[in-house]
C-alpha cells in the first residue's frame, strides 16, 4: 500500500509542470494598494500565531527548536528538486503537514518565515507580495486543512483519509485563494472579476491538481512514518 | 576538607525512560584545578554522567555535589549550577544554532542578563581566546568543522564557568587542530579552570589527563593517575580499551632494562630521559 | 544556496544595512508609482549597481532574472486573453467553443505595464538579496523592534535550514553512491527515502 | 603493465561552484590488492577525490581511470564504476536513511535490480561477514554508534566491489570497534578487495597501511610506504601531522644504539624484535 502511494505521489509530482513555483505570487505583480491589504489581512493572524507560540513555549521551551526544524524542514522540502525524464521538476508544500502536527495558527508565522526566506534565499515569491502569499499559503491553507483533519476525525473517518483530505483540499484552497488574489487585483475588461477568477481557476486546476493529490499522498506516508517512530 | 571537590557524584544512578540502565551508583570526586579523563566505550555512560554534573539529568538515586553541597534542583540553583558547569558537546553542528558567531556566543552571556556592553566584552574576549576573532561576523554554516568547534568551546568559555566539561573533544579534529584546543585547554587550567572531558584515545588520556576515570556499562571500574591507573590495572578487560603505546613500550624496555624504573614516563621526552 | 552565499562574499558587503534596505525599498515604491520607462531604467540600474558594484557575476544575475518567467508569461497572458464581444476592438482573435477569445489594445498596454513593473520590483529583491546577508536584515530587524519570539524563529529556521541541506545533500550523495538514481524507479523510492529520514532527523535532533 | 593499477588520478583538479579549489592536480595510482592510508589535515581534499573515484564528481581537468581505462561518464559505465567502487562514507548516521537494517542493507542490491532471493542472499552474507545478523529487523535509529559503523560498512560490502573507500572509518569508535572492523577490513584484503581509506590517526595509518599518500590544500605532498615516507619525509610540514609514536620511539632507540638499524618496525612486536 505505502509503495503504490509513495510511486502515484511522484509519479504526479512529475506530471505536473514547472508551474508548481507559480502558487507564489512573484514579486511586483500585484498592484500596491492591494500588497498593503494583503499585508493587513495577514497580520491579525501572524499575532494570534506568535501568541499561541510564545504561550506554547513557556510551557515546554524545547517547541521552539521543534518549530525551528518544522520550518527548516518545509523551506529544504520546497528546494528538493525531484528527478524526472523532462528535467522539470516540482515541490511539496508541506502546509498540510504543519498545520496536522502544529496546529494552524503556529503555521501562520512558520509559513511568513519561509515564504520571506524562499524570497531572499530562492528568488521564489516577494517581497511585496509577501502578505498575499502568506494569506493564501500560510493561513487559508494551513486553516483548511486542520479544520478539515478534525472534522473527519470527528466524524469517525479513518486516519490515513482525514490527512489526505486535509493535505489535498488544503493545497487547492491554496490555488483558489491565489486565484482570487490575482483575479480581485486584475478584473478582466469584460465579466469583471469573475471571468479573471475563472480564468486563474482554470489554468491552476490544470496544473495544481495533480500536485494535490500527490501533496496528499506523500503526507499520509509521512504522518503514517512518524507514527510507527 | 570537602572544599578541594568541586564537584562529586556520590551512589548516582540513573536509568532512561525506556528503561536502559545508563548509570549504575557512580562515584566520582573531582578535585578543584585537574585535568580528568574520562575514558569507556560507546555507551559506557559517559555523557549521561556529564548532563547530571549541570543538572540537566537529575539521578534516579544518589547525588550530586558541587563545592561540597547537595545540588536541590530548584530553579534559581540550577541557573547558578549551568553558569559554572558548562559542557561542550560532541557535535558542534547540533550545539550550534544561531546565524552568526557572535550571535551564537553572546547566547549565553545574554540569557545570564548582563547589559549589552558586557555581554559584547565578554564575546570579545572567549573569541580571543579561542583564537576566533576573524569569524565574528562570519554565518555559522559558513564554517569548517574545526571552526565549529572552537566556537562551541567558545560559547562556553564566556560563561566563564568554574569547571568545564568536554564530550569527545578531539573526534574529527585533525592532529594540528588536536594541538591548538589542547593549548587552549591548558591554559584554562592554568587558569585556575577544572576540566573533565571524555575521549576514546588512550594514548592521548595517558599523556594529558591528571586523574583517569574508566567506565563501563553505566559503572566506574578503575580510577587513579593515569601511569597508575595503566600500570597496575591488570583485572581491566582490555578488550574494550588497550594500554597506551608509550607505556606499552616502556613496558619493554623495562623488562629488557634498558630503562630506570624509578618513574612511568607519561610522555615521549620523559622516555627519553628515562633510558640508561 | 548560491544567493546566500553572494550574500557574504559580494563586494557591497560593508554597507550599512539601513542604506541597501532603504535603497531597494524607495525603489520598489518607485516602481509602482512611474511608468513603464521608469521601470526599464530601475531594472538597468540595479543590474548595473549589483554586477558592476556589487560584483555579482552577471550570468548569476541574468539566470536569476529567468526563475520567475514562467510565472510572469503565463499569468500575464492569462490576463490579456479575454473574451471579446466586439471583434473589431481586438488586435488577435480567435473562436473556441463559438466563444470570440482575443487581446485587445488596452490589455497589451496593462500587460506591458505590468511586465516590466513585476520584473523592476524583482531586480530590487535580487539587489536586496545579493548583497544584504540574512543575518544582517535580522539585525535591522531587531532595531525596528520586531517581536523577540518572531526574530529568535526566524534565527533558528535560518541556521537549520543549512543543517538540513548539508544533510539532505549527503544522503543524496549516499544514495547516487549505492546507485539510487540510476534509474528512474530507483529515482522515486530513493528520495522518498531521503524525505523521510530528512525529517525523522531534524525530529530527532529537535 | 598498466593493469596492476585498479584506480587511477591523473593530474586531476576541481573547483566547487562557489570557487573553492578542492583539488589541484592530483596523482595517485593505486595498485590492486593493497591497503592505502590518505592522510591530511581537514579540508585537504581527501573526501573530494573519493567523490572522483566513484564518478560522483567530474574532475574539471585530467582523468579517473579504472582498470586502466579513462572513465567517459556515460550513465551505463557510471553504473558499473558505482557498483565497483564502494565509499563508506564517514557519518554512519548519515549514510543509513532507511527504517530498518535489512532495508538500508538491501538498498544497493534492490538498485542493482537482482531478483528479490538474491537480494536476500546477498544481504544475509554482508551481515555475516560483519557480524550484524542478530540486528536484521531492528529499526536503524535504535543503533549504537558502532552498529551504524557496521551496518555502513555492509552497506557497501553487500555490492561486492572491488575496491572499499573508507573515509575516516575508524572515527568515534571505542578501541574495540576498532579491533573489530580492522579484522573485517584485513579479511576483505585477503579476499583480493583493495581498501582505500582516510584517517587523521597516523599511529594507526603507519601501522595498517602498505602505502600512505599524505595530502594538504588539494595536493598530494608525499607518498610511499610508512616507514619510508614518515622516516624520510624531513621536508613535511609536521605542524599538520605528527609522527607516529612508534616511529619516534625507535629514532631515539636508535639514537642511542639499543635497536638494530636494519628494519624499521611498524608495530610494537617488531619494535621489541629490534631490540637488542
Amino acid at each position: 500500500m505505502k509503495k503504490w502511494m509513495l510511486l502515484t505521489a511522484f509519479a504526479l509530482l512529475l506530471i505536473a509542470p514547472q508551474i508548481a513555483y507559480s502558487m507564489h505570487i512573484m514579486e511586483g505583480f500585484l498592484p500596491l494598494k492591494w500588497c498593503i491589504i494583503w499585508d493587513a489581512a495577514s497580520l491579525p493572524f501572524v499575532v494570534v500565531g506568535l501568541i499561541t507560540i510564545n504561550k506554547k513555549v513557556k510551557e515546554n521551551p524545547k517547541l521552539k527548536m521543534l518549530l525551528g526544524f518544522a520550518g527548516a524542514f518545509a523551506f529544504v522540502l520546497s528546494a528538493l528538486k525531484i528527478p524526472s525524464v523532462t528535467g522539470s521538476c516540482s515541490h511539496p508544500t508541506g502546509v498540510g503537514l504543519g498545520a496536522i502536527l502544529f496546529g494552524p495558527f503556529a503555521m501562520s508565522v512558520l509559513g511568513l518565515i519561509v515564504l520571506l526566506f524562499q524570497a531572499l534565499l530562492l528568488a521564489h515569491g516577494g517581497i511585496t507580495t509577501l502578505g498575499a502569499n502568506t494569506f493564501s499559503m500560510a493561513i487559508v491553507g494551513p486553516i483548511a486543512s486542520y479544520y478539515i483533519f478534525k472534522g473527519i476525525k470527528k466524524a469517525g473517518g479513518p486516519n490515513w483519509l482525514a490527512v489526505f483530505l486535509a493535505a489535498s483540499i488544503g493545497d487547492l484552497l491554496t490555488y483558489v485563494t491565489t486565484s482570487f488574489q490575482l483575479a480581485i487585483a486584475f478584473p478582466a475588461e469584460v465579466g469583471g472579476f469573475t471571468a479573471s477568477f475563472l480564468k486563474f481557476m482554470g489554468i491552476f486546476a490544470v496544473t495544481q491538481v495533480p500536485l494535490a493529490i500527490s501533496e496528499g499522498l506523500l503526507t499520509v506516508l509521512v504522518i503514517n512514518m512518524l507514527s510507527s517512530y | 576538607m570537602k572544599e578541594q571537590f568541586i564537584l562529586e557524584a556520590i551512589d548516582v544512578s540513573f536509568e532512561y525512560s525506556d528503561g536502559t540502565k545508563a548509570l549504575d551508583g557512580v562515584n566520582m570526586s573531582i578535585e578543584k584545578g585537574k585535568k580528568i579523563a574520562v575514558l569507556g566505550p560507546n555507551g559506557a555512560g559517559k555523557t549521561t554522567l556529564f548532563l547530571h554534573f549541570n543538572g540537566i539529568l537529575k539521578p534516579k538515586s544518589g547525588k550530586i555535589l558541587y563545592k561540597g553541597e547537595e545540588i536541590n534542583y530548584s530553579h534559581s540553583e540550577l541557573v547558578k549550577l549551568r553558569k559554572n558547569v558548562g559542557i561542550v558537546f560532541q557535535n558542534p553542528d547540533i550545539q550550534l544554532f544561531s546565524a552568526s558567531v557572535y550571535q551564537e556566543i553572546s547566547f549565553g552571556p545574554m540569557n545570564l542578563g548582563y547589559p549589552e556592553n558586557i555581554v559584547k566584552e565578554k564575546v570579545e574576549n572567549a573569541m580571543k581566546e579561542t583564537s576566533i576573532s576573524h569569524l565574528k561576523d562570519k554565518p555559522t554554516h559558513f564554517l569548517s568543522y574545526g571552526q565549529k568547534k572552537s566556537v562551541s568551546i567558545a560559547d562556553i568559555i564566556v560563561m566563564e564557568p568554574e569547571v568545564i566539561i568536554l564530550d569527545e573533544p578531539t573526534v574529527y579534529l585533525d592532529p594540528k587542530h588536536v594541538q591548538e584546543v589542547m593549548g587552549l585547554f591548558d591554559k584554562l587550567v592554568d587558569e585556575g579552570k577544572t576540566l573533565i572531558l571524555s575521549t576514546h584515545d588512550v594514548d592521548f588520556a595517558y599523556s594529558w589527563a591528571d586523574y583517569i576515570y574508566i567506565m563501563k556499562n553505566g559503572k566506574v571500574v578503575a580510577k587513579g593517575e593515569p601511569t597508575v591507573v595503566f600500570a597496575n590495572a591488570k583485572e581491566l578487560d582490555w578488550s574494550d580499551l588497550r594500554k597506551p603505546m608509550l607505556l606499552e613500550i616502556y613496558e619493554i624496555l623495562k623488562e629488557k632494562e634498558i630503562v630506570n624504573g624509578s618513574n612511568i614516563p607519561k610522555n615521549i621526552e620523559e622516555l627519553k630521559k628515562c633510558i640508561k | 544556496m548560491l544567493i546566500d552565499s553572494y550574500s557574504y562574499t559580494n563586494r557591497m558587503y560593508n554597507v550599512h544595512p539601513v542604506e541597501k534596505l532603504l535603497f531597494a525599498f524607495l525603489t520598489m515604491i518607485l516602481c509602482f508609482k512611474f511608468d513603464a520607462y521608469t521601470n526599464i531604467a530601475v531594472i538597468i540600474l540595479m543590474f548595473v549597481v549589483t554586477v558592476f558594484k556589487a560584483k555579482i557575476p552577471a550570468k548569476v544575475y541574468i539566470k536569476l532574472m529567468l526563475i520567475p518567467y514562467s510565472f510572469l508569461i503565463i499569468s500575464i497572458l492569462t490576463l490579456v486573453i479575454n473574451v471579446v464581444e466586439d471583434k473589431s476592438i481586438a488586435l488577435v482573435s480567435f473562436n473556441i467553443f463559438g466563444i470570440t477569445l482575443g487581446i485587445t489594445a488596452k490589455g497589451v498596454s496593462t500587460a506591458i505595464i505590468l511586465f516590466f513593473r513585476a520584473l523592476a520590483v524583482v531586480s530590487c529583491l535580487y539587489f536586496l538579496a545579493l548583497t544584504t546577508p540574512v543575518v544582517d536584515i535580522i539585525n535591522v530587524l531587531k532595531k525596528f523592534k520586531f517581536p523577540s519570539l518572531f526574530l529568535e524563529l526566524l534565527q533558528l529556521i535560518y541556521r537549520f535550514i543549512f543543517v538540513l541541506i548539508q544533510a539532505a545533500d549527503d544522503i543524496y550523495i549516499s544514495q547516487d553512491s549505492r546507485l539510487g538514481y540510476a534509474t528512474l524507479k530507483n529515482g522515486y523510492r530513493s528520495l522518498g527515502l531521503l524525505i523521510s529520514s530528512l525529517f525523522i532527523k531534524s525530529y530527532k535532533d529537535s
